[in-house]
């Protein structure tokens, strides 16, 4: 069975694995908790993980990169927005068409910028984001139990990570402590109230819709330039949909969030090291391991395991007039 | 045409109007909501609104409230040329509004509702702190009691329309609209509420009531504008008018009060309801053992302030929604949760319904109206062509032909439901339900703004099914309605049949009465 | 006009398909001619991808990967005036040369290469899809490290079951991270551009790798030990060289044709020592001459040692 | 109270202008990877359009997407958005194959309905559940049916490894098929006529079988009682349960409907063309059924022509890609400014066009 060194390096990659799930489903939340679904979140991570790894190589500077990687994710927010906001569209359709644009167009400009079939060039040192070792990481190693978990499991990550996870208490403390955060939820349970309340939802749903391509600009970056050393076609393999698995898990909450996706990177983490798991005796197929995060969703929307009540706004436009 | 001159009424008849509209339109689409509107209302006085539905009331005031933009016209306050282009800067303006459909975000507490938009910086502590204190002394110096901290989605209607007042106070508004604030109300709320306007007339604001009910106008007002289909019709001193003016002036001619009709002569029964109960989806017990029979050949009218019960009651016989109880038609049990508790099943036992909104429920809006004309008899031999197929051509044809008989205009079977005006709408759901010659009738608000003309004309269709020996069952707020149709009148409150009346033995004061639930069983 | 029909993991994989498309490079530069070419997006396409060359009269077509013989033996049989050349997997047809190359003989010789250069006596094995051909590559590999160090252990890992494990570095940078923390030194990757991230997270972690297919030394200088390399591009140049004149037939080139191989050059010269290099010089003599036998997993899907 | 509009204006018009709008964009790509868009649209058109060998690339992709619009457009007529037809379209295949490799098939006449029945039941089985979900618990079907996507690939991918590899290969793919169910290519079927049609190009009989599925749609939408029904569910939920249309029953029978379509395009893929089963056979199509829908307006002759639309881009975008440098990822791109386009910024298109319509009206009384 699994030693404690083991499980610490599970955890670790679960912690680097869970980041960009975690990046985009906050992104997502605040999207839909101003009532703008984002089934987009993949497209624009996509969209991001290219620019920023396209930037990167180009310029040699990974925070180049990330910039580039945000300012594309926002364009595509900024079309999501148009569509779902200003034209009153619908967002389910937006969404997919996000998806492909973003899978389409991301082949089709690495090929013409770098013509090495959809990919960038690699990163190396300047462009890519490093681990950082935390202040104190190599004096408490010899601690027992503590010490490795400080070493190996918290520190040793790239900036993002750590920007990741501490979205959480930011984005708990923007919607409940402060007006910005009262209005956002209020635009996604009722925006005729926040309009007779003198508040513009548009631009309230903008805000929210801007966050949320800042957010999946930066997850893309990292996928790019710290988890991999470049950029790959559709190299998001559907963490974009996980993500939004994992919102719905979390229902909506930036606490529950964290622990959706950080049980979505464990799967993820387990399923990419086992290939043949065992049970108590059963082989567990990888394949189940690989399709769990969706199955445990199903479960979860089924109401199996708690309701889950999306934003009552979600997914309708703001139509005053007919 | 402009609005006539508004009679000084109030504290300060020198004073300028605390608010000014002038020539104000609006279209929505192809419908002219507002057509050139002019209106002055005095500062401390209650101002009334009256019309048909659909006559422009709601949209007008959500023009002054900022919440939509009017097309031309300008508005002035308290003598000052203002714009308005979003309810912010009504708020600024002292304009506060409660709308007709509340406003409020359910799952928010009161108190982060009441500061919604007026946070007053960016964090929110300061903010729900100062309201918590302004809630205090609003409560006591209006009788205005609301636990802050309750979410709103656990408040009654009441209450939620409390919310919606002290929002507007907390706002500091001088002008307050209510836009039809009684609808939703039992008569002790209301009265309540009539109590807080002349207390916060009293205090020299200006109020903007919007209402149906012409008792309301004459009791509280002090001035009143007619609309009709858009436009302003008259603006008079309410001392100086009557009920029956008022009347005339929403629909445009003489309102008949009552209808001619032959007496009715009841024959077998043809429903029974016994013991009928029904919880809605939040727990709440909206009919609590309601037990009635209707014969054929009788209208039974069910009187009542909407929110009541009557609506669960027709869709309960209806099919919709599912009850406890035993209900039979024509001696045979009709199966109210099962396998057989749908529109389907009554309909196939001789229950044709008229459902209370057509738009919702009684039309497909994007359907034409032959399709609508089958709309729950879909399954009718008739309609078949082959054990598979409809036959459209047959359906088409039966369309046109009761459009003709049933007056509808433009009496073509080709064009949408949406795109008939409202009174041809209902006539397309009754000639659908009343030509099946069904053995009972639901009726639901059958003239709800529907003009005059239609009125009649609808009236008399449901009297000749009647004499034809249907029996009828009619639920409308009119009470002029339940009044001039009813051969029995049964009056609900709160779930419960309060008791019976026949017509020419009541009147509207007892029938009030009785919807405020007050036993008034001397007979 | 020749033609190159890559697989999925596509042809800037840096690894088997990268060797082909270097070897249809060279053919170009060399004699001016020109070819088609198409990456596969899908394992749907592969018929068509064959069928719209062939109908198109290029001549021979070339495909890299053991996944065309399925539809090669279809579609060969419907176009007999046009050569195919198939890597990786034998078909028999009169129009079809089947190339498949003695992975387990250049796989012994890096897994020699690695145990001499590992100092904790474990290395590891990160393999693509989890077909026997990989086995075989997996199988020679331990052959080979057992062969210098009998107590070494070998961890073996492989990415997936289906074709996207050849296009996946981050499950390749995850599995190497957990070998490394299970004490591997040196990590040989044969999983296509799956083995970039393997490559990347070995030199980001400190550890040595060894790249596969093609020479990817380069990726990472003086953290890429070697390169098992498989001369994909010389079967390529080869068959673009022969045109339509090509010799049809199965042929299996190990170290003896110099198909197969490890990469010196200047980017890991200073890891390979001299000792280690004449250790493995001598044994790829000996195999050649047949006294040292590797066996060959494919031959009996076992391995004698792991 | 009238239209703004004309109805041709909303059902020719709108989809056109947006149509051009999302191709001029795509130019607008084109020109901005250095190549020509006007060389680009020939070469598209005679790779798609030039000979029987295109025109049978373009029929069989068109076969496909035919299915999975139809599956599409059924599921929005009752305002369901189905937006799982790769999944259902997966397990069709599974269907599919499982049927083939039953049995020692003697002819395709017997294997052809069996392998039409496995596609049309296996895909409704995975559109069984979000659809039950969705009536019974109020699951978003969206939401759900991509999950099922990802399970579904998850299974095909376990069958095909674990399950029905053929011993000794390596290839996750099922064996070839028997003969006995290999079905007639347009080429065997026009030559009964004595049209000579290209051999090599795989559309076969299952575009017919998409006819008649066009055909049969457009028979259930507006000529049964059931399609009625889904019709006036897909309008008004409270009216349809007011006329005693059981929501359960609508929502599941069009799911079951939708399934099944989206499932049949297997007959195609799996067993017209492959004559095996192999990963990832589907290709995206069940999302291009998504703009298939929304361009043919959810009407099966619209989407007919829209499927053959982009039959025209996928097999002309294969084309550009095998003869220049435009990468097939041109196609997907094209694809998402369709729907972009024709769905989520209809009303770009709509509101400026309501407006002028309303303004002639006006102007004409
Ligand atoms: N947001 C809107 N979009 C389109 N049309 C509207 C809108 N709001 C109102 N209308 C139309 O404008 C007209 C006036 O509606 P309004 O709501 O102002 O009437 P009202 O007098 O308040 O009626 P009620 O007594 O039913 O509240 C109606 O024909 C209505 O259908
Ligand atoms: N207990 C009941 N309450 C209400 N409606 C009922 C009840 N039982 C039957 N019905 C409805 O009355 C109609 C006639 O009923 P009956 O059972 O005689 O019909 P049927 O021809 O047998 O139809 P079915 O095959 O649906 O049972 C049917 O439409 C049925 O749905
Ligand atoms: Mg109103
Ligand atoms: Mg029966």
């Amino acid at each position: 069975m699994m030693d404690f060194a083991t499980i610490l390096q599970v955890l670790d990659s679960t912690v680097r694995l869970a980041a960009p799930l975690l990046l985009a489903c906050l992104a997502g939340l605040f999207s839909e908790r101003a009532g703008i679904f984002d089934i987009g979140l993949e497209g624009k991570m996509l969209m991001a993980a290219f620019f920023s790894a396209a930037t990167a190589a180009v310029t040699g500077s990974v925070w180049l990169g990330l910039a580039a990687g945000i300012a594309a994710s926002m364009v595509l927010a900024g079309v999501h927005g148009l569509a779902s906001i200003t034209f009153r569209g619908n967002q389910l359709i937006s969404g997919v068409a996000i998806n492909f644009l973003a899978a389409g167009l991301t082949v089709v400009i690495a090929q013409d910028w770098f013509a090495q079939g959809g990919r960038t060039p690699s990163l190396l040192g300047g462009a890519r984001f490093e681990a950082i070792t935390l202040p104190l990481a190599d004096t408490v190693r010899p601690v027992p139990i503590l010490g490795p978990i400080y070493h190996d499991l918290i520190s040793g990550h790239t900036i993002p990570v750590y920007f990741a996870f501490s979205m959480v208490p930011l984005t708990w403390w923007l919607l409940y402590r402060t007006r910005f955060g009262l209005r956002l939820r209020a635009v996604g349970e009722s925006p005729e109230a926040l309009d007779t309340a003198g508040v513009s939802v548009v631009a309230t749903r903008y805000a929210a819709v801007a966050i949320c391509g800042v957010l999946c600009g930066i997850a893309g970056a990292y996928l790019a330039t710290a988890l991999q050393a470049g950029f790959t076609k559709d190299m998001t393999a559907g963490r974009g949909y996980i993500a939004l698995a994992a919102l719905i898990f979390a229902k909506w909450r930036s606490w529950h969030a964290l622990w959706a996706t950080l049980l979505f990177g464990l799967l993820q983490a387990i399923a990419l090291r086992y290939q043949n798991l065992q049970i108590g005796g059963v082989p567990l197929p990888v394949q189940l391991m690989d399709a769990l995060p969706y199955i445990l969703t199903v479960v979860i929307l089924a109401g199996f395991v708690g309701r889950a009540i999306p934003p009552r706004a979600g997914g309708e436009p703001y139509v005053k007039e007919r | 045409m402009a609005g006539a001159e508004a009679p000084a009424a109030g504290r300060h008849p020198d004073a300028a109007p605390a608010i000014e509209l002038r020539g104000i339109s609006k279209a929505f689409g192809t419908v002219q909501a507002n057509r050139d509107i002019s209106l002055r209302v005095m500062p401390g006085t209650i101002h009334g609104i009256v019309g048909e539905n659909g006559a422009g009331k709601s949209t007008l005031m959500s023009i002054l409230y900022g919440f939509y933009k009017a097309d031309a016209g300008e508005i002035l306050v308290g003598g000052r040329r203002v714009t308005i282009p979003d309810s912010q800067a009504a708020i600024r303006a002292g304009i506060g509004m409660v709308f007709q459909h509340f406003k409020l975000v359910e799952p928010f507490t009161v108190l982060e509702n009441v500061i919604l938009g007026v946070e007053e910086g960016r964090l929110l502590k300061p903010a729900l702190a100062r309201a918590r204190d302004t809630l205090q002394r609003l409560a006591r110096d209006y009788e205005l009691n609301v636990d802050p901290d309750a979410r709103i989605e656990d408040l009654g209607v009441g209450m939620r329309q409390r919310v919606e007042l002290l929002k507007a106070l907390y706002r500091q508004a001088d002008i307050l609209i209510l836009d039809e604030p009684t609808g939703v109300l039992t008569p002790t709320e209301a009265d309540h509420l009539f109590r807080i306007l002349k207390n916060l007339k009293s205090e020299g604001k200006t109020i903007i009531l919007i209402t149906h009910k012409l008792r309301e106008i004459m009791a509280i007002t002090d001035t009143v504008s007619v609309m009709r289909r858009g436009e302003m019709t008259a603006t008079l001193e309410t001392a100086r008018t009557s009920p029956e003016q008022l009347a005339e002036l929403m629909v445009g001619r003489k309102v008949l009060l009552r209808l001619d009709k032959k007496p009715a002569t009841p024959d077998q029964t043809i429903l029974e309801i016994e013991n009928l109960r029904v919880t809605d989806d939040d727990g709440v017990e909206r009919l609590k053992g309601v037990s009635l029979s209707v014969r054929a050949g009788e209208i039974l009218g069910i009187a009542g302030v909407a929110g009541n019960g009557q609506s669960q009651l027709l869709e309960v016989l209806g099919g919709i929604t599912p009850a406890t109880g035993n209900v039979r038609v024509k001696g045979a049990e009709i199966d109210l949760t099962g396998r057989h508790s749908d529109g389907r099943s009554r309909r196939a036992r001789g229950i044709a319904h008229v459902p209370e909104d057509r738009q919702r429920e009684g039309l497909i809006m994007d359907f034409f109206a032959w399709e609508n004309l089958v709309f729950g008899y879909h399954h009718d031999p008739a309609c078949q062509r082959n054990r598979a197929l409809m036959d459209n051509a047959a359906i088409r044809a039966r369309a046109a032909e009761q459009m003709a008989r049933f007056d509808v205009r433009p009496p073509d079977p080709d064009l949408a439901a949406r795109n008939f005006s409202g009174g041809n709408q209902q006539k397309i759901v009754l000639a659908r339900e009343i030509e099946r010659n069904p053995d009972l009738l639901l009726v639901g608000q059958p003239t709800r703004g529907v003009d005059i003309g239609a009125i009649e004309f609808i009236h008399q269709r449901i009297l000749d099914l009647r004499d034809a020996g249907s029996a009828v069952l009619l639920v409308s707020v009119e009470l002029e309605e339940i009044l001039s149709l009813s051969d029995r009148i049964a009056v609900m409150f709160d779930g419960r049949l309060m008791g019976e009346r026949r017509p020419d033995q009541t009147d509207e004061t007892e029938l009030g009465l009785m919807m405020t639930g007050m036993r008034t069983e001397v007979a | 006009e020749p033609a190159m029909v890559y697989d999925l993991g596509g042809k800037f994989d840096k690894s088997f398909n990268e060797a082909a498309f270097n070897g249809a490079e060279r053919w170009k530069a060399e004699t001016g001619g020109t070819y088609r070419e198409i990456e596969l997006q899908s394992e749907a396409q592969r018929e068509q991808a064959l069928r719209r060359f062939a109908e198109a009269g290029l001549n021979p077509i070339v495909m890299a990967g053991f996944a065309f013989g399925a539809v090669l033996g279809e579609v060969a049989a419907d176009y007999p005036d046009t050569k195919f050349v198939i890597i990786d997997t034998k078909v028999e047809a009169p129009n079809v040369r089947a190339i498949e190359y003695s992975e387990h003989q250049g796989s012994y010789l890096v897994g020699m290469m690695a145990a001499m250069a590992s100092r904790t006596g474990t290395v590891g094995f990160i393999g693509g899809m989890d077909i026997p051909l990989i086995r075989k590559f997996a199988c020679g590999y331990a052959q080979g490290v057992k062969a210098v160090n009998p107590d070494a252990t070998v961890i073996q890992n492989m990415t997936g079951t289906t074709p996207a494990a050849w296009a996946d570095p981050v499950k390749g940078g995850e599995l190497a991270r957990a070998q490394i923390a299970q004490g591997a030194d040196v990590i040989y990757a044969a999983a296509g551009s799956t083995g970039v991230g393997v490559l990347q997270t070995a030199a980001d972690e400190g550890i040595l790798s060894i790249g596969v297919d093609s020479n990817q030394n380069y990726l990472h200088p003086g953290q890429v030990l070697t390169s098992m390399i498989k001369r994909v591009d010389i079967a390529v140049y080869n068959a673009f060289t022969a045109g339509a004149d090509l010799e049809t037939g199965y042929f299996v080139l190990g170290l003896a044709d110099d198909g197969v191989g490890y990469a010196l050059d200047e980017h890991n010269a200073a890891l390979v020592t001299a000792e280690m290099q004449a250790a493995v010089d001598a044994a790829k003599a000996g195999i050649i001459a047949g006294e040292i036998v590797v066996h060959d997993y494919m031959s009996d899907n076992t391995c004698p040692v792991n | 109270m009238r239209d703004v509009m004309p109805r041709w204006a909303d059902v020719v018009l709108i989809p056109l202008i947006s149509l051009v709008l999302a191709f001029l964009l795509s130019a607008v790509v084109i020109v901005a990877i250095g190549e020509d868009p006007l060389a680009a649209v020939r070469m598209m058109v005679t790779g798609a359009l030039g000979s029987t060998y295109a025109w049978g690339y373009t029929l069989y992709y068109a076969t496909n997407f035919i299915f999975t619009g139809l599956a599409v457009a059924v599921a929005f007529h009752a305002r369901l958005f189905n937006i799982g037809g790769e999944g259902q379209a997966t397990l069709g295949g599974l269907g599919v194959a499982l049927v083939c490799l039953a049995l020692p098939w003697p002819h395709w006449v017997l294997a052809l309905p069996a392998a039409v029945l496995a596609a049309a039941l296996f895909g409704a089985a995975w559109a069984a559940i979000p659809a039950w979900l969705q009536a019974k618990r109020g699951s978003h079907i969206v939401i759900t049916t991509i999950m099922f996507n990802f399970i579904g690939a998850a299974v095909l991918n376990y069958m095909l490894v674990n399950v029905m590899r053929p011993q000794g290969s390596m290839d996750p793919a099922t064996e070839r098929f028997p003969p006995g169910t290999h079905l007639p290519t347009l080429h065997d079927l026009l030559a009964l006529v004595g049209i000579p049609f290209s051999k090599a190009a795989p559309a076969n009989i299952a575009f017919l079988i998409a006819l008649a599925a066009c055909l049969l749609v457009w028979l259930l939408i507006w000529r049964t009682r059931l399609g009625y029904e889904i019709r006036a569910y897909g309008h008004s939920e409270p009216a349809a349960i007011y006329a005693g249309i059981r929501p359960v029953r609508v929502v599941m029978l069009t799911m079951l409907v939708s399934g099944a379509l989206a499932g049949l395009m297997a007959v195609n893929t799996v067993m017209g063309e492959a004559e095996r089963l192999v990963l990832n056979s589907v290709e995206g199509a069940g999302f291009i059924g998504i703009a298939v829908a929304l361009m043919g307006r959810s009407h099966p002759f619209g989407v007919l022509l829209a499927a053959i639309l982009f039959g025209f881009l996928y097999q002309g975008g294969a084309e550009l890609a095998l003869w220049t440098d435009i990468p097939r990822e041109l196609i997907v791109v094209i694809q998402a400014l369709v729907i972009l386009f024709t769905g989520a910024l209809d009303n770009m298109v709509r509101m400026p066009l309501e407006r002028l319509f309303l303004a002639l009206r006006k102007r004409r009384t």
